[in-house]
This record gives structure tokens, C-alpha cells and sequence, in this order.
């Protein structure tokens, strides 16, 4: 059992293997931490932070769909300062990985809050959002457009140098183009997918469920598009890639390291099942055991087409 | 807060389309209070997706129960449970009532399945005079199942009081003039919307338990924030509710 | 009952009723006729035909997703001349409105093919696919690209009289640029959507189950995505909009309708109640009575925001 | 072809992991043949998705029966069907066996659970021998439901003769010599395409049911393609098969 290395490199970061909780889909730690054993967990990333606090959208803000759900949370986040002071401490306690999300509405904005969080010792990288679909501003209006996408990776880049990692819209023709841009920006790696556009109106009323008209779109029925966006990448970009979409257990981690990618985040499942992200590393073991892989990232873009 | 896999005892129809769904777990049974809830995974599938939020009705033993509606997929699919299948649960969630304060009639007002909540605390309930007042659309749409000393209001007058459950209330506010009553209360919105005007206005101990949608159920996902009565705050109903004080939150 | 007006227009063309059966999900119609009434049918739009038969792609074509499907059928079809031959005549038996959809890899094809049908009096408009993801060429590639869906538009509008619909793709960031583009170059309507690209791994062989790699992700999973774009179009631009994916039932339509749909299709739910036309149809009659709505058409775009 | 909703009568476990669901459907029984197949919506929910083909195992009077192993969701799903559930069933569906040709020994050849159509042919047969020949890996993966003559080939040897059961076939052919066969197949591809060279070979009749994934299985969704031995044509394996000649087909 022990013998299988989970271990994978994203940058300079090493994780003790590749399962990452996603980015609002835990808070800062706390009350997952009732569940599950953080610090089995490969790395930990953040709810978004911006560098004020954001109330975020009113209710409602959840609705299920079919194999999925959609959320417009709106960044609902305690801001840079409250996040230093309260929730950093509580993450140093937890032996994981802390990668730290970062959401904002300007450029200048992103680089504050890298620059600021850079001296937190505790935080080992950042994952900058540059693709929420639930904000008036920022969030998609950068994630769809490449130049902004390249600028906020190169200034990002020029004030760090913790690995930047950039989480990339789905909502695009060409993904692999934006991926192109992080990787010649300086971009360490990048995160796909977040969210799909969405939206559920109730037909009684004819009123959207989510208050914010649009939510975003994920769980298991955004898996397959999750997976061709990584293997696109994947076939045209050389850059380690964090897959996510729709990531139920073992089998889905497994499907996403083949397709291409380095590492992978669980989000939706973790409001299911607290405990998925170390059944899913007890998985990925037994199944390295069974197809006789000692590492685990050999698994990587491991595709036969 | 933990997960616990439970195996149901029984589905029971107690009403047209009223359902108590009993099932065994010493674990939940020891660490519930009343007004706290439980996130039920319906199925074992990954379909329906997202957990179901449920009061915890009652409490007997090492047996817990449930009430609820069939409406769509999800209590359909509890509604045809048989004993012996197991239900993963996630509790106990959520801050319950605050029941064992100073007052002396505990007055519980129900709106239609709002009764869900109310046969717990009526167990749990020492020392303390109890009426229960529920409302309902008519007949079919109340129940008085483990509940005390109760009154009906139905919209169409088919049992008890006719009018709506508040007006209930007012039309007995005679009666409670001697005593320090709590209201403990739970419904749908406009009801509790015009309680909490009457109970504000009144200066009663009013404690309302809300709903809304929700994903986790523990804090994680930020899906059910309420309008708190302090400016520019929510709070999450699964974390910081699901009881409120009637001051506390704007509805 | 027969009280509710259920007709609908879509420029110059008029529905008895709002449901169409989607491309390539019912064939050419005789074999769900064994099934249904189709003489009740809104409208049939028959399968892609290209100027050249298309054998297709090789099997694996199909896939079952999280509440979705897969499929890379690669447009395998009898082509023009057979099309004419032997399709049209059972049609044309049929009491229902035929609009023909057409693929092609160039846009001299698209013309070619709009010129010969124009000429075939059973049919009855022309839905002009620039959206299929399961081909090399053309497909995609047109579908992405605005000025190659704004030339086809004016290509396809000049040789003939009958109603044009552009059938757009949903793997763009904003769909609603391409319907603006169809509405000046003189389209009469949009559908959307199309599939999305997805795929889906054995992850013990490391192969793709579909053996064109990626396929159109079509069912349930997608009416989220789908009625956003359909909000989108709505919201920005003034075109008759045919909103299509994931309809499993008449609150599905009806959900489309509110959103800005003057019809809707059906696709994936042929293959598993094959009557499901006709039963949408039923629930729709109903949900008009007991909203009190006289004319269906009052329904579409009535969303309250 | 209808579709139809149909009462299950009982669901059996004949072996380790394989079972046995029969309903109760007197327009099915009188309408399929041997070697079609139907087409079943395993829920009631559109989860799972897609209709789950199966063989029709056996006819009894107004029942069927599908022989199936639980190895996914949908089989799941049906391997814990009760007495009364309705399964919705689409059928009949694709062609059938021709087994009232001219021969002498109908020679029944499957592979694990491609034995599923062969207890309805079995029935059906009227003055024809009949030899079974019935492989897998290892006893628990064979049955005799509903066959007669049976022979078992597994690769472990735990019954029957060791090897596979194109080996046994080979083995056996001597027993033919005086008989005309036809030899009637089902099972996994390597199997398949061994029993055809063997069969296209030696001129021996053979036909082969084949199997792929399918959305609709009635022919509107173009999924099913199967190469045939014209040029660049496919069949559909639903709607022109799933039962070939095996000179038909490239497997
Ligand atoms: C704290 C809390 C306690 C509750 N206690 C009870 C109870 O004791 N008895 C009871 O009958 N109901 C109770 N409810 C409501 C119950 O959660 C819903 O009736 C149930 O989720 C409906 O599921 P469904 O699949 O049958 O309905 P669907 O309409 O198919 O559900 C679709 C989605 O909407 C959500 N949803 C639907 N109705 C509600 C609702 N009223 N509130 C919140 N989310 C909803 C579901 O959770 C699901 O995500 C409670 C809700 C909350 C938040
Ligand atoms: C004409 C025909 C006749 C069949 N007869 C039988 C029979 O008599 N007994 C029996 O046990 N099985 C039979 N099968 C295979 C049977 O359809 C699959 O075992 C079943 O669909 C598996 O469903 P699942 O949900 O349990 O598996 P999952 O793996 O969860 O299914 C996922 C998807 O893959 C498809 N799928 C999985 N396995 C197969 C397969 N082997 N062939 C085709 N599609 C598959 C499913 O239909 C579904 O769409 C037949 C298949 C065909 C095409
Ligand atoms: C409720 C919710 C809140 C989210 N908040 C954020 C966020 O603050 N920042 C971010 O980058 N992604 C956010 N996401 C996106 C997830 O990190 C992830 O990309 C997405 O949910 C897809 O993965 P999944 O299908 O496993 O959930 C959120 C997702 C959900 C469901
Ligand atoms: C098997 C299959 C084949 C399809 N073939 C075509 C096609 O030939 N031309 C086309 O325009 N769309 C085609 N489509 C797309 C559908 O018409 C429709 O846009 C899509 O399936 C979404 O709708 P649904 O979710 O209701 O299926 C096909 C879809 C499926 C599932
Ligand atoms: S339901 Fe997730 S935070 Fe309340
Ligand atoms: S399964 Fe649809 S055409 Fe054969």
C-alpha cells in the first residue's frame, strides 16, 4: 500500500498526492475539518478572497438541476484582512497545502491581494479566479478575454514568486488558447474547469430560481466537458493542468489524471460527502496497486488515442 | 456533525400526503435537539444529486423520526422506503430552539408541515404549559401527530378556526394574558413574516425556524443566506439558524 | 381544451404547435412512427443530409453521461440525391411541417444543398447545421467562427424563399454575437443548441469510449447551459429563437418558452419515450389552461426578472 | 414495436451473479421471437438516462424473462426489483434468430451471459437436435437455465472441458459429421470472431447476435453501427440485427 508515491509536482509545488479540495466548495477548513482528515488531503484551496469583503448575492442562491446544481454564491468572502487574521491561523494548524484563491474586479486589484498574501508563510501558491460567472464585474469579463487573462498571469507573475496557477472559464471556444497565454505569461499551471453558465426559471411564477439570474453550473453533469476541456489542453499546451468538474469519487479522479491532467480538485461531491476527498486517495491507491503503477503521475495524459 | 448510515424502520402515511419515516440510530437520537435538522442522501446513487434538509420531528429511544410532503423526486423516493434500507445522514445540524428559558406556555405555531419540529420539542418540554396551533390549507393539510393541546385553523374552515394561523393566535391572545408565553414557531414565509410583525410589534418571545435551499447543510458552501436584522450581514440558515430569533433576521 | 391557440410563427413559416422533433434524433420519421402521431407534431426536422452520403464515424458512437449522453454519430447520412428519393416521399404522407436540416464542409455545399431542396415543395424550411462537433471539417469550425456563420447566413438566404433557421453552437462565449450576426445577414430564426463537446474515458484501457474522442453531450445535464444561452439570445438580440437540450417533459418546454423560445425541440428523449412529443404537447394544453394563457405564444420570453 | 408497462412477477438469483427477472406481459410474449431483444427503462426517474437492452431469455405463457448479471447501474437497479414494480419495456426490437431453416442440429453457442436468448430458441425448436455448448471463466460464471444438452467449457477447468468454448466446439466436431448444424451464437467479441473464422472456414451455418452500446434501439439515433462485410456500408445493430449472419459482419 505504502508503496504506491502519490506525490505530484505542480511548479515548485509538491503535494503529498493530487487531490485538492476546490475553491468554495469548503469555506476556509473549519467545518469540513468535522469530517474529513485535512491533513491526509493533498492541498487546500481557499474561497475566493478579494481584498474587501463581498456580502455576496442575495437568496436564492442554489438550485439542483439534473446531476447537477447552480450556484451563484457571488464571492461572498471576508476579505483579505479578516482572512489574515482569522482564517490563516486555523489553516497553519491543519498539515495540508494551503493554495490560496484570489477573485477580483481589476487587475491592480489581483496583484494587491497576491502581493499582500505573499508573505503568509502558510500560503503556498495562488489560484487566481479569473473565471466566476456570478459577479457583475471581473470574474467572466477577464476569463473570456485572452488579453486580460495574459495580463493578470504576467503581473500576477512579477510580484510572486509562490506558483501561480490560473483557473480558467469553460465558457470559451478554445480553451487551450488561454492556457497558451498563462504558460507564455510565466503561469505556472492551470486550473479547468470552473463553472458552466447556467440558468432554471420556476414556471409558475416565470422568475429565475437564483436571485442572480444566471448560476454556475457543476457537479456530475458538467464531468464530460470537463474532460475534453483538460484534454484539449492537454494535446496543445505543455502546462501542468488541475482538473475539475463533477468529481464523484475514485474513478472520475482517475478519468481526469488520464486525460491529461497533473492534479484535480473536488468541489460539489464535498456538500454530499464530507469524507470523499480520503476516499477517493484510498481509491486512487488500490487502483495504482491493481494496474501496477508505482507512481501516480505517470497516470498523467496517460491517453491512447 | 457526523455521517451516519441509518436503517429505516418504517414509512408511515399519516395524513393524505403526510408521511412520518422512522429510523434507527442511537447516534442521532443521543446528539439531537429539538428544532436541529439532518441532510438526508435520499438514494445511493449519485441522483438526486444534492442532500435533503429535514427538521428532526421526533425523537423516541434510540429512534428518530421524520416528517414530510411527498412533492418531487426526493420525497417521493423516502416516502417508498421499507425496513430495513439504510439512509446515509448527515447531523445533528443547525442551532435548535431555545426552549428551557424562563416563560410558562410554550406555544408552537405550525404552518402545514411546519408541525415537523414540534413533536420533539413537546417531548422535550418540562415544566411548561403547551398549545399548538396549526394552520393548513383544510383538513388534509394538518396533523396533530405527537403534538399537545392542539388548535386547527384552515383557510377553508373544513376543521377548526377558519382564517389563517396567525389570526388563530390572535383570536386566543385572550387567553395567554396571565402567563409569560414563547412562541416557538415554523412555516412557510408569509406566515412567519406576519407572526414576526405581530410578535415584534407585541414584544413576545418569538422563535422562528426557517427554511431555504441548501447544498452541505454545515457552513461549506455559503448557499443559504437569510437578510440578518444588521445591516450589510447574512446569516446561513444551516449554520446560524435554522431557529432565529424572531428579532433577529429580516424575512 | 381545443380552446388554447397553440400555433406559433417563425418568420414566415407557421407551427400548428411549438414542438419540433430534433435533427438527427428521429431519423427521417418512419421509424418513431410506429410510436407516435406525427401528424400532431409541431414540425420534423429531418436528420443532416450532406450533398454526398456520409458513412459515419466507427463505432463507439454513443455513450451514457451523468444524466446526459455522448454521441459522435459523425453525420452518417443518405445524402441529397437518396434523401430526395426515398425520404421526402414518406414525409410528405405525413401531416406534419418537414424542415430539413443540412451539413456541410464548405459553403458552396450549403448553398448547393439549399438550392436543390428549395425546389421540393414538402419542404418547408431549412435548418442550416453549423454546429456539429463530431466532424472534421466544417461543423465546428464554422460554428465558432462569426463570419463564417454570418456568410453562410447571406450565402444560404439568397437562393431561396423559405424560412431560414441557423442552428448555432453553444461552445462559444457569447452565442448571442452569432445570432445577432444570422438576424443581419437576413436568418429568420436561431436553434440553440447544439451539443457540447465532451468526453468520457475507460480508465482501465486509458481509451476514449467514443472512438472519435470527444462527442456532443446532449440530454438533461445540459438544460441549464441551454436555457441560458436561449436567455442570453433573448435578452440581446430580436429573433424568433427555437430553443433546444435536455427537454424531458412539458415543464422542461414550457421552462424554454419563458426564457424567449417561439418553439422548441426535442431530441434525446425520442430514444427513450419515443411518444414524448405528443405527450409534451398534451402537458403543454394543460399548463394553458390552468394559467389561464389563451395563445401560446403569449408564453415565450414572459420571464420576469 | 410498442412500448409497454409491464409488472414484474419475481427476480431471481440463479447463480452467484446472475439473474433471472420475469414479468408479466402477455403482448410481449405473443409479439418477440428468439434472438430479439427489448429495450427496458430500469426507473421511473430519467436517472439512469438511457433504456438498458436485453435479450428476451425465455417466453412462458403470458410471462417473459431476461437473464442479466449485475455489473452497473442499471442492472443494479433491476437485480432489486419486487414483485409488482412496473418496468416500462420497449419492444420487440431488431431480428431474430431463423431457426426454422433446413438442418438437422441447432448448435447453441455461448459465452457467459450470451447464453441469455438461447432458453426461448431452445423452446421454440421444433424437430431439430439441440447441443448446447455454454462457456466462461469459472463455474460461477455458467448456468443451464432453460438448456438442454448442455456442455460447459471454462478457461480454469472448474467444469466442463478446460479451454474455450470455440476449443470445445472443435473438440466436439467430430460428434456432427453425420448431421447437418447450424450453429446459433452470442457472446463477447474474441469469442465471436474466433466461432466466425472457424464457421466462414468450414462452411458451416452460423449466425451471430451481437451486442453494442445503443441509445434508442429502434433505429432513429444512429448509434449502434457494425461494420458489414460490404464495403463502406455499417448495419445497425439494432435495427438490422442484433442477430447476423456471420458472413455479414466484420467483428
Ligand atoms: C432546515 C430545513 C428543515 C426542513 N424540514 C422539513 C421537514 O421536516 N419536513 C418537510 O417536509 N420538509 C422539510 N424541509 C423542506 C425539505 O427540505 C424539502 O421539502 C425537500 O428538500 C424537498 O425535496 P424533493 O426532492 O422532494 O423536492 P424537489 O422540489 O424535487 O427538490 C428540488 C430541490 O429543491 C430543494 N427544495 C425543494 N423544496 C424545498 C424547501 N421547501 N426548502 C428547501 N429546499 C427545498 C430540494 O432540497 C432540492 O435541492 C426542510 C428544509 C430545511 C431547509
Ligand atoms: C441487443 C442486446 C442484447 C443484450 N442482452 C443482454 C442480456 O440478455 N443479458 C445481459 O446481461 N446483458 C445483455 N446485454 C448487455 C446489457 O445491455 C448491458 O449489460 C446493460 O446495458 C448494462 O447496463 P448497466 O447500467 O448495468 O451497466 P453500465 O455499465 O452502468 O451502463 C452504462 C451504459 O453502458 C451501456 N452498456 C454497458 N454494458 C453494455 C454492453 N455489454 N452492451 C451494450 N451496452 C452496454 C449501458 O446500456 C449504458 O448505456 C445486451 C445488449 C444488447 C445490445
Ligand atoms: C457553491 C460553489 C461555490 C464556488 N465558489 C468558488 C469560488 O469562490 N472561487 C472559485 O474559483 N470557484 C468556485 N467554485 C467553483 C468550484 O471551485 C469548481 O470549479 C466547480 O464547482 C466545478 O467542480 P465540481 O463539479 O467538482 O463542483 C464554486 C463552486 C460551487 C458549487
Ligand atoms: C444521436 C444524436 C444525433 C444528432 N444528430 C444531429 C444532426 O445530424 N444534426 C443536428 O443539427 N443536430 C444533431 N443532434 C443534436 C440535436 O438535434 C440536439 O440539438 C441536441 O441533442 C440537444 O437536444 P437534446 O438534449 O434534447 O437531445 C444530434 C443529437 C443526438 C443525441
Ligand atoms: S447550506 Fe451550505 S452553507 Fe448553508
Ligand atoms: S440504437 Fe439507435 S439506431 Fe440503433
Amino acid at each position: 500500500m505504502s508503496n504506491i508515491d502519490l506525490s505530484v509536482k505542480i511548479g515548485s509545488l509538491i503535494l503529498k498526492n493530487p487531490l485538492m479540495l476546490a475553491s468554495g466548495t469548503v469555506g476556509y477548513g473549519n467545518e469540513i475539518s468535522n469530517f474529513t482528515d485535512l491533513s491526509k488531503i493533498g492541498a487546500i484551496v481557499t474561497k475566493s478572497v478579494s481584498l474587501k469583503p463581498r456580502k455576496g448575492n442575495p437568496p436564492q442562491r442554489i438550485v439542483e438541476t439534473p446531476s447537477g446544481m447552480l450556484n451563484a454564491i457571488g464571492l461572498a468572502n471576508v476579505g483579505l484582512e479578516e482572512f489574515i487574521k482569522t482564517k490563516i491561523p486555523f489553516l497553519k494548524e491543519v498539515d495540508s497545502t494551503l493554495i490560496c484563491n484570489i477573485a477580483a474586479s481589476s487587475i491592480e486589484e489581483y496583484v494587491e491581494c497576491t502581493k499582500t498574501l505573499d508573505g503568509e508563510e502558510t500560503v503556498k501558491a495562488f489560484e487566481i479566479n479569473v473565471s466566476c460567472p456570478n459577479v457583475k464585474e471581473g470574474g467572466l469579463i477577464f476569463g473570456n478575454d485572452i488579453i486580460s487573462v495574459g495580463k493578470i498571469t504576467e503581473k500576477v507573475r512579477a510580484v510572486t514568486n509562490k506558483p501561480v496557477i490560473i483557473k480558467l472559464s469553460p465558457n470559451v471556444s478554445a480553451i487551450s488558447d488561454f492556457a497558451k497565454v498563462v504558460k507564455d505569461e510565466g503561469g505556472d499551471a492551470v486550473s479547468a474547469i470552473n463553472t458552466l453558465i447556467g440558468t432554471s426559471f420556476d414556471i409558475y411564477k416565470r422568475t429565475p430560481k437564483i436571485k442572480n439570474i444566471t448560476g454556475g453550473l457543476s457537479g456530475p453533469a458538467i464531468k464530460p466537458v470537463a474532460l475534453a476541456k483538460v484534454l484539449e489542453i492537454s494535446r496543445k499546451v505543455d502546462i501542468p493542468i488541475i482538473g475539475i468538474g463533477g468529481i464523484m469519487n475514485w474513478k472520475d479522479a482517475v478519468e481526469f489524471m488520464i486525460v491529461g491532467a497533473t492534479a484535480f480538485q473536488i468541489g460539489t461531491v464535498n456538500f454530499i460527502n464530507p469524507n470523499a476527498g480520503i476516499e477517493i486517495i484510498d481509491g486512487l491507491k488500490s487502483y495504482c496497486e491493481q494496474m501496477n503503477i508505482s507512481k501516480i503521475s505517470e497516470l498523467t495524459a496517460s491517453y491512447q488515442l | 456533525m457526523f455521517t451516519s448510515k441509518v436503517p429505516v424502520e418504517s414509512v408511515e402515511k399519516i395524513q393524505e400526503n403526510i408521511f412520518i419515516l422512522k429510523a434507527f440510530s442511537p447516534q442521532i437520537a443521543s446528539a439531537i435537539k429539538p428544532g436541529q435538522f439532518c441532510n438526508l442522501k435520499v438514494s445511493e446513487t449519485d441522483f438526486p444529486l444534492l442532500r435533503r434538509p429535514f427538521s428532526i420531528s421526533d425523537v423516541d429511544g434510540d429512534y428518530i423520526s421524520f416528517m414530510f410532503n411527498k412533492h418531487g423526486e426526493g420525497t417521493r423516493i423516502l416516502s417508498e422506503k421499507r425496513n430495513g434500507d439504510v439512509i446515509d445522514i448527515l447531523a445533528p445540524l443547525g442551532n435548535g430552539f431555545t426552549y428551557e428559558d424562563d416563560y410558562d406556555t410554550a406555544v408552537m405555531i405550525g404552518g402545514g408541515l411546519g408541525a415537523a419540529p414540534f413533536p420533539f420539542l413537546t417531548r422535550r418540554l418540562k415544566n411548561k404549559k403547551i398549545v399548538t396551533l396549526i394552520g393548513g390549507r383544510n383538513e388534509k393539510d394538518v396533523t396533530d401527530w405527537g403534538l399537545k393541546n392542539v388548535f386547527y385553523s384552515t383557510d377553508d374552515g373544513s376543521i377548526g378556526f377558519k382564517g389563517n394561523v396567525v389570526e388563530l393566535l390572535i383570536s386566543k391572545f385572550n387567553d395567554f394574558k396571565d402567563s409569560e408565553i414563547k412562541i416557538f414557531s415554523c412555516g412557510p414565509t408569509p406566515m412567519l413574516k406576519a407572526l414576526q410583525k405581530f410578535t415584534v410589534d407585541n414584544n413576545i418571545k418569538c422563535e422562528i425556524s426557517t427554511e431555504c435551499s441548501m447544498a452541505c447543510g454545515f457552513g461549506i458552501c455559503q448557499g443559504c443566506p437569510i437578510d440578518s436584522a444588521e445591516k450589510d450581514k447574512y446569516y446561513l440558515v444551516c449554520k446560524d439558524g435554522p431557529v432565529f430569533d424572531a428579532e433577529a433576521i429580516v424575512l
